[in-house]
């Protein structure tokens, strides 16, 4: 769209903006951050990045292979359940070491070995695992103690009441909030920016009814229609994310339909009609793009809106459905009587929340000062 | 006589006064209350008054940028104030505007050349490569170098964005120009220019202007015939000359004395007059002017007077709107 | 001693492109009684210079960078915070161009213009009322009992003014700014503001610096003038000369431009060709070369200093107007 | 917790009543009077008499009425405990006989719905007056009238009582509106003091008694409130039950000093200091990892897990039979195969449960020869491929030929259960099932399951000590929904048992069908029983006294507090062994069963680790 395109106001904010050190790192930092939780699946999977098994490659990331593929069998005998890669790398490294031990001994049962041993016909075979070998979702029970497990080498940040890697559903859920903010701001800043132009540039009836409308939907609480709402439909993200846009839209048509109505006297406008362009093309070439200040300056504040309020609802039990990777999920374990001890529990999505919500905010800040510099004078 | 360009016949433009919850509509504001006049083609005519006394508005309905609540705008023939779709369309390219405010009559986010491409793109005149020379011609008319087309407005002076504003309204060729208060926003130096280029214009390609000022020297210098609005009405049309030699109706005759001498030896000791324009939410009844009036007879109060042709001097286009005009004495500019 | 003297008065700005010498080097000063013109076009720097006396500059991103401002034999600038509410409004009172703005939207006239007395005169209430009535008599508002009870949207713009120039007389004071008085009035409403200046101010005996672009409200209202250009003051003499005698060419072009009675469109107006020149990298040397037609070599290299061309008329300019000269 | 008995027994009466013969007018004085003796005693006869038992409530009372609105908060039970549970008879908490308690003697009609009641002619209101029949004609009338603004009362009685009589002063005769097997059950009453409340109840009875306490039968009345604060109970001395065989034993202890506590983790602290004499334990993590506290470790603190025989109630998933998918017999057996209970109470609940198995736990009428399925992937893929899951997907979950996957959904309405199915979840993924979890807010759950708008759901319903299998399995309800029968299940050969059940005279006919009747519903396999806690977990000071056997088989028939005592001296001895820092020898013995309910439970069903 025309607005998308770099006018020298706008490269100057961005300039601006870029100045403003906290603000564009913090930026930097989230989009970083974003980029890599896209890939969680190469950084947290409990599926291996890579096996080197006989010969062959496997990308098992989003394969399902059989426990045959790879010689493995079950403790029921089953040899179609998934690899368990873990198992496998420590199989390898087993069969390695004991190769070598007995290379040393001379004897000749090294060989032995390697014939006997029908999964180790070559020396090369390895597993990588990532970063994170555990999936969020996969429950380890391997500790004495049940979970949640304190925080050790295994798990880097504990696990969860079901035994799952804080960490990796720390990431996921990263990715989640993130994408979730991101979808709702797009779909709801959209909408809303429609509504209020048309209302601003209309004004009229349309303006007076649809405000009063506005007015009265802002009105409902929001919780308890998402509360309604799931007993008639089944949670989901794409339902919290309708649900979360009709009441997130009407934020941003005040400012909209306030810019329009500002904007629109100014003469460019009237210049524009005069010549005979269309209302759209009023609307959408001359005045959206002088409307985007507050659009570009609320956007980080309503990400932090939504992700906050998706942390809350995911905390009260109304947010997505489980098992999704979810932080106000992980709050809520944290925070239950039982955990109140379990400290890694609540602190670590409080702290991935905090920093999240205050690296955002530094941007939003950022780019409001980017947008609309103000310097605070004072008379002697 | 040639006839005619513009017919403007009657024309009222009243904005509704909406109160309560549902708005419904109170009062009107008479904004434009049945102004007539005719413009020839070739000549400025002045459209001068006080800040609220309808002539920006005149000029916004006129362009069809305010929907006329009466009357009708005659262009050639073609009723201007009732067209609609492809016929408006058509129409608004003969006849375009320039704006007071060079600042925020240019869209700030397109460079000049969009800016000024703009009008020939709505109405899909030529190739893209025939509008861009086009562009480039335009500019250079008005005194803008080529290389500077791909610069933002912010880029420019005052005096230069005027000039961009200009090109923008001559894009599409028209035949009329409504000038609202062209040069009240930039420095009487630069002032000097655009007038300047709106003359030269004018000669070179045959225009036709509605020049809307408060500024009556700027009028007078521009004019060839002058209209004094006062509260939604024309009070009084004519000649500059007559106007300036001869101006018959009280108002035009105070409004003409109010402007301070640029000659400190010609110093005025006496207000012309006094009070302020009322507001046109609620006008006075009968002849607006006269509450401020000096002449004012009870009859003023009562009905509004007409705009009729006034005898006394030699202008077949001399009309005043004034009961008294007759009895009034003579004025004569000191 | 003249009453305000401004000496050599510098006042910048830094914003992000640079820093703005908004007023560089500025000097004038003002006899008691007289009515100075500070007249010159939009960025000249005159309102900064106002300002600067009032020495109500927002800081940031202004400052006032070097020079002085004496009144009565006194430095304003070197004086402290806290004599300066004593001396705006007592001694220099300063009315602006947007009466709108200049009125507290949510007091009546009565409460606003009642402070002010009660502040600075000690009265009571029903005195300030009756003082403030009269004021309000004084300044030509009809009715004025019923209009004090009025709130400054319900007044008209040129009873604004009139408003904003008793507040400004009320205190009695010895200068009174006035920034673009009438420029957003019409000009009938001019007219009577002016004349109601003029007549306030043989009252009260007060100095009045008239700060405006509009060289005929200058001719109509002052007894001297300062023409101002890119923050510098150009011409400084009394407003016959400049009218009749103008020296610098700047000046000069600026009065020829105004379309004189008589003109008509077949003669083409006069202008000053050319664009002010930026006040973040000024040009070395006199700052209107570049648009000057009588400019030379030394122009844009030596910066002219203000001098006396005679009786008292001083101008910036190697090369002033002479006779002839179009 | 009445209501809730009161509101089985409901369900259980919605069965079509036998034609019943009038009881014609009967001579009192020929009445042969029944009563039972012979029981064992409940309470403990050498219990200390004496000392404060230090309890807590989560909330100051908004009433002391027992009727009307507000009337079911925390305080009630304790209310309740003083007046209600003075009923005429009794059922007694280990024999299950019934025992009496107002009435000394009863006599149950041929037609199975008239009894005469003899009341104890000792009986008196804790204002003195005596407790006469026409107490217990008022406690009728009463709860029927609308003054009383408390809908269940009114309707209760309406639907269960004909009529409510007073024959003689101590003679009570109350008719039945339909016929029962079980008539003392379902025709008890406790009295109302007509004396106190007679002239009161119009219009403002609800607002007049709001703060009024009542006048009961019981042995304890209020002595001190403090508004917002505690509610200080104290024993009358002497109190016309204190010789009764079944009460003697009971009620020992002079006070009982009621305090507000928020919350029961708060309840947990004030314990530990000292000033709550008993808690309960009700979480299985505070159970396993918060009772190595100092005052245990210095054995001035006991904790014991006493086992009790209470019934259970259905717990655990149901299928719906009506889907496709759980339609097959072998698909639900596969999925019975791929539950692992074990890793869950191994894993989530400190093992602190046991797995239920039979549709009728803890009632005498649960099938002792059942197991549970337990986890056996071989078993479940067999039953699998059976199904028609013979191939794994790329997901790696099970299809048919026709590409149906072996994936449904769980509705269910408890967030606290989520963190179990998420692991069950994973662990059918492992073995090819996929189980969608589909938490809704509870009353939804419970709605979808009723009108059977679900795959799998997770059921639980409370029970008493008569099932109600009619209810739940019987073809009756297979066309409609909103009933118990959330399955969809049913056949002619189990109808046939459940009539045995309900109108059977003989007592071990009805065992024997109901037996047959749990065994056939494990084999259907459409409900996957979760865990059961036949248990009540507990701390208390040294100087509080128990019972052999601490609680009744029954316990919720008659509640810890009644059947403890105080010994004031070692509380003394305890209080100056604080002081000193002396610790006790620690009782190592944490497990009491009395009833051989653990035993039980191990033998038959098998307890994973504990």
């Amino acid at each position: 769209m025309n607005f998308l395109k770099l006018d020298p106001l706008m490269v100057k904010r961005l300039q601006r903006f870029r100045r403003i050190k906290r603000g564009y790192y913090s930026f930097l930092i989230l989009v970083i951050l974003f980029v890599i939780s896209l890939f969680s699946e190469f950084i947290a999977n409990d599926r291996a990045l890579i096996v080197n098994y006989e010969g062959k490659l496997y990308f098992p990331t989003f394969k399902f292979y059989p426990m045959a593929e790879f010689g493995q069998m079950d403790e029921y005998g089953f040899d179609d359940v998934e690899a368990d890669y873990h198992g496998l790398k420590t199989e390898i490294a087993t069969l390695k070491a004991e190769f070598k031990d007995r290379m040393e001994t001379w004897d000749g049962s090294a060989a032995e070995l390697l014939e006997s041993e029908p999964r180790f016909q070559r020396k090369d075979n390895w597993v990588l695992m990532p970063m994170i070998p555990f999936d969020p979702y996969e429950p380890d029970f391997s500790y004495d103690e049940p979970p949640p497990n304190a925080p050790d080498g295994r798990h880097w940040l504990g696990t969860d009441g079901q035994g799952r890697d804080v960490l990796a559903r720390l990431l996921y859920g990263f990715r989640i909030s993130m994408t979730f903010a991101l979808a709702l701001v797009v779909i709801s800043q959209t909408f809303g920016t429609i509504i209020g132009s048309f209302q601003g540039y209309a004004g009229g009836w349309f303006d007076l009814y649809s405000q009063r409308f506005i007015e009265i939907w802002g009105t409902l609480p929001f919780l308890y229609v998402v509360i309604i709402l799931t007993n008639f439909f089944t949670p989901s993200a794409k339902m919290l994310l309708i649900v979360f846009a009709l009441f997130n839209w009407l934020g941003i048509t005040y400012y909209m339909r306030t810019e329009m109505y500002r904007e629109k006297t100014k003469e460019y406008c009237l210049a524009a009609r005069s010549y005979g362009a269309s209302s759209m093309r009023v609307m959408f070439k001359h005045l959206l793009p002088n409307c985007l200040t507050p659009l570009v300056t609320f956007t980080p504040f309503l990400i932090v809106g939504a992700i906050f309020s998706l942390t809350a609802l995911d905390y009260l039990g109304y947010g997505l459905p489980p098992p999704t990777p979810s932080w106000g999920e992980l709050i809520d374990q944290g925070l239950q009587s039982d955990n109140r001890d379990k400290i890694w529990l609540s602190m670590s999505p409080f702290a991935a929340i905090s920093f999240t919500l205050i690296l955002v905010t530094f941007v939003g800040e950022s780019v409001r000062e980017a947008f609309d510099p103000k310097q605070y004078a004072r008379y002697k | 006589m040639t006839s005619p360009i513009l017919q403007v016949e009657d024309l009222k433009k009243y904005y509704p006064i909406r109160g309560g919850v549902i708005a419904r509509k109170v009062a009107d504001v008479k904004a434009v209350n049945g102004v007539s006049f005719d413009l020839y083609p070739g000549e400025t005519l002045g459209l001068v008054g006080e800040s609220g006394c309808g002539k920006s508005t005149l000029g916004r309905t006129l362009m069809r940028l305010e929907e006329p609540t009466g009357g009708r705008v005659l262009f050639e023939g073609k009723d201007l104030a009732h067209a609609k779709g492809k016929e408006l369309f058509d129409l608004r390219a003969e006849i375009q505007m320039i704006f007071q405010d060079p600042y925020s009559s240019l869209n700030p986010r397109l460079p000049v050349r969009d800016i000024v491409i703009e009008p020939l793109e709505v109405h899909k005149m030529g190739t893209a490569s025939e509008r861009l020379d086009k562009v480039v011609a335009l500019c250079r008319r008005v005194g803008l170098k080529e290389e500077v087309i791909g610069r933002y407005p912010h880029e420019f002076s005052g005096g230069q964005r005027q000039r961009v504003g200009i090109a923008r309204a001559l894009a599409l060729e028209p035949k009329v120009i409504v000038a609202d208060e062209p040069v009240s926003a930039l420095d009487v130096s630069v002032q000097a220019q655009v007038i300047n280029l709106m003359v030269e214009l004018q000669k070179e390609l045959g225009l036709t202007y509605i020049f809307i000022s408060h500024d009556l020297s700027v009028v007078e210098y521009i004019s060839d015939s002058i209209a004094i609005m006062y509260l939604g009405r024309i009070v009084e049309t004519g000649k500059k000359e007559t106007i300036f030699s001869n101006p018959t109706h009280p108002y035009t005759r105070a409004l003409i004395s109010s402007v301070p001498n640029p000659d400190p030896r010609k110093r005025r000791v006496q207000v012309a007059i006094e009070g302020e324009t009322p507001s046109p939410v609620n006008p006075p009844s009968g002849c607006a002017f006269h509450p401020r009036c000096p002449f004012a007879v009870e009859a003023c109060k009562k009905d509004v007077p007409a705009l009729e042709s006034f005898t006394q001097t030699d202008d077949p286009r001399h009309n005043v709107a004034c009961i008294r005009k007759d009895e009034i004495e003579p004025h004569f500019k000191n | 001693m003249p009453l305000l003297e401004v000496k050599g008065l510098k006042t910048e700005f830094r914003i992000e492109e640079g820093v703005v010498h908004a007023v560089d080097g500025v000097s004038f000063h003002v006899e008691s009684g007289e009515t100075l013109g500070i007249v010159g076009e939009s960025g000249c720097g005159k309102s900064v210079t106002a300002m600067s006396i009032m020495r109500l500059i927002p800081d940031p991103p202004g400052h006032i960078a070097g020079g002085q401002i004496l009144w009565k034999g006194k430095d304003i600038l070197s004086m402290p915070d806290d004599a300066m509410p004593d001396l705006r409004g007592n001694e220099i009172a300063m009315i602006f161009q947007d009466p709108m703005t200049s009125l507290n939207p949510v007091f009546t006239v009565e409460k606003q213009l009642g402070e002010v007395l009660e502040k600075r005169f000690g009265l009571k209430k029903e005195g300030a009322r009756a003082r403030a009535v009269e004021m309000l008599e004084q300044v030509g508002i009809a009715d004025p009992s019923e209009r004090i009870k009025a709130y400054p949207h319900e007044l008209s713009g040129g009873m604004k003014q009139r408003i904003m120039i008793a507040m400004a007389l009320m205190c009695e004071p010895d200068l009174l700014i006035a920034d673009e008085p009438t420029t957003a009035l019409d000009v009938t409403v001019q007219a009577q503001i002016l004349h109601l200046m003029k007549k306030l101010q043989e009252k009260v005996g007060a100095a009045v610096i008239l700060i405006t672009h509009d060289m005929a409200v200058v001719a109509e209202t002052c007894d001297r003038v300062a023409v101002m250009y890119a923050g510098r003051v150009v011409e400084f003499c009394d407003v016959y000369r400049l009218f009749e005698e103008t020296k610098h060419p700047y000046a000069f072009g600026l009065l020829k431009s105004i379309p004189k009675e008589g003109l008509t469109k077949e003669d083409s107006l006069a202008t000053i060709e050319g664009i002010v020149p930026s006040l973040i990298h000024p040009p070395t040397g006199c700052r209107f070369a570049d648009r000057c037609f009588k400019a030379r070599d030394r122009c844009r290299s030596e910066d002219p200093q203000l001098r006396d061309v005679g009786d008292g008329h001083l101008t910036a300019c190697h090369f002033p107007i002479e006779e002839g000269d179009e | 917790m009445l209501k809730k008995l009161l509101m089985a027994g409901l369900v259980v009466a919605l069965a079509p009543a036998v034609t019943a013969t009038m009881a014609g007018a009967v001579d009192v004085s020929s009445i042969e009077w029944e009563t039972n003796m012979d029981d064992p005693m409940i309470g403990n006869p050498d219990a200390k008499q004496g000392g404060t038992w230090k309890t807590y409530m989560l909330s100051y009372p908004l009433t002391f009425r027992l009727q009307g609105p507000d009337s079911n908060d925390s305080f009630a039970g304790w209310n309740r405990a003083f007046t209600m549970d003075f009923t005429l008879v009794a059922l007694h908490p280990v024999t299950d006989n019934f025992i009496p308690r107002l009435a000394t003697h009863w006599k149950v009609m041929d037609d199975n719905r008239t009894i005469y009641y003899k009341l104890d002619p000792d009986a008196r209101w804790s204002d003195g007056e005596k407790i006469t029949a026409d107490d217990f004609a008022f406690c009728y009338e009463m709860m029927r009238s609308e003054y009383i603004v408390d809908p269940f009362y009114n309707t209760y009685f309406e639907e269960y009582y004909e009529s409510v009589e007073a024959v003689e002063e101590y003679v009570v005769k109350i008719v039945g509106t339909k016929e029962s097997w079980r008539p003392l059950y379902d025709y008890n009453l406790w009295p109302m003091p007509e004396h106190v409340l007679a002239g009161g109840l119009n219009e403002t009875w609800v607002q007049d008694h709001n703060l009024k306490f009542q006048v009961g039968a019981g042995p304890y009345t209020v002595s001190k409130t403090e508004n917002g604060q505690r509610v200080v109970f104290e024993r009358q001395r002497p109190w016309w039950g204190d010789d009764k065989q079944y009460f003697k034993g009971l009620y020992n202890v002079d006070e009982v000093d009621i305090k507000v506590i928020l919350d029961a983790d708060r309840a947990f602290d004030h314990f530990k200091k000292g000033e709550l004499s008993y808690q309960r334990i009700t979480t299985a993590k505070t159970w396993a990892q918060d009772m190595e506290f100092d005052s245990i470790k210095k054995g001035w603190v006991h904790k014991k897990r006493v086992f009790i025989d209470y019934p259970q109630g259905m717990y655990g998933f149901a299928m719906n039979l009506q889907d496709p998918l759980f339609s097959n017999k072998d698909f639900r057996k596969a999925v019975q195969y791929s539950f692992d209970f074990d890793e869950l109470n191994k894993n989530l609940m400190f093992g602190a449960y046991f797995r239920g198995v039979s549709a009728f736990e803890g009632t005498a009428y649960e099938n002792p020869n059942l197991k549970p399925y337990g986890f056996d992937p071989k078993k479940a893929r067999e039953h699998l491929a059976a199904a028609g899951f013979t191939k794994r997907g790329k997901d790696g979950i099970f299809v048919r030929e026709d590409g149906t996957r072996a994936s449904f959904t769980l509705t269910y309405g408890s967030p606290g259960l989520t963190r179990h199915m998420t692991v069950a979840k994973q662990k059918f993924e492992r073995l090819g099932i996929e189980m969608e979890l589909l938490l809704l807010e509870a009353a939804t759950a419970f709605q979808r399951g009723l009108e059977r708008e679900y795959q799998m759901t997770i059921m639980s319903r409370t029970t008493n000590l008569y099932p109600a299998p009619h209810q739940y399995f019987s073809t009756e309800f297979l066309d409609t929904t909103n009933n118990n029968n959330i399955w969809a299940f049913g056949n002619q050969h189990v109808d046939g048992l459940i009539d045995i059940f309900r109108f059977d005279m003989d007592e071990q006919k009805r065992v024997s069908a109901m037996h047959e009747i749990d065994a056939i519903i494990q084999d259907e396999a459409f409900y996957v029983p979760f865990w059961q806690a036949p248990f009540v977990r507990m701390v208390y000071w040294d100087h509080v006294e128990w019972p052999k056997g601490f609680l009744p088989r029954r316990f919720e028939q008659i509640t810890d507090w009644q059947v403890m005592s105080i010994d004031v001296e070692k509380e003394q001895a305890l209080k100056a062994a604080m002081k000193a820092g002396k610790a006790y020898t620690r009782d190592e013995v944490v497990d009491v069963d009395g009833w051989g309910v653990k035993a039980k439970m191990m033998q038959a069903k098998g307890e994973a680790s504990n």
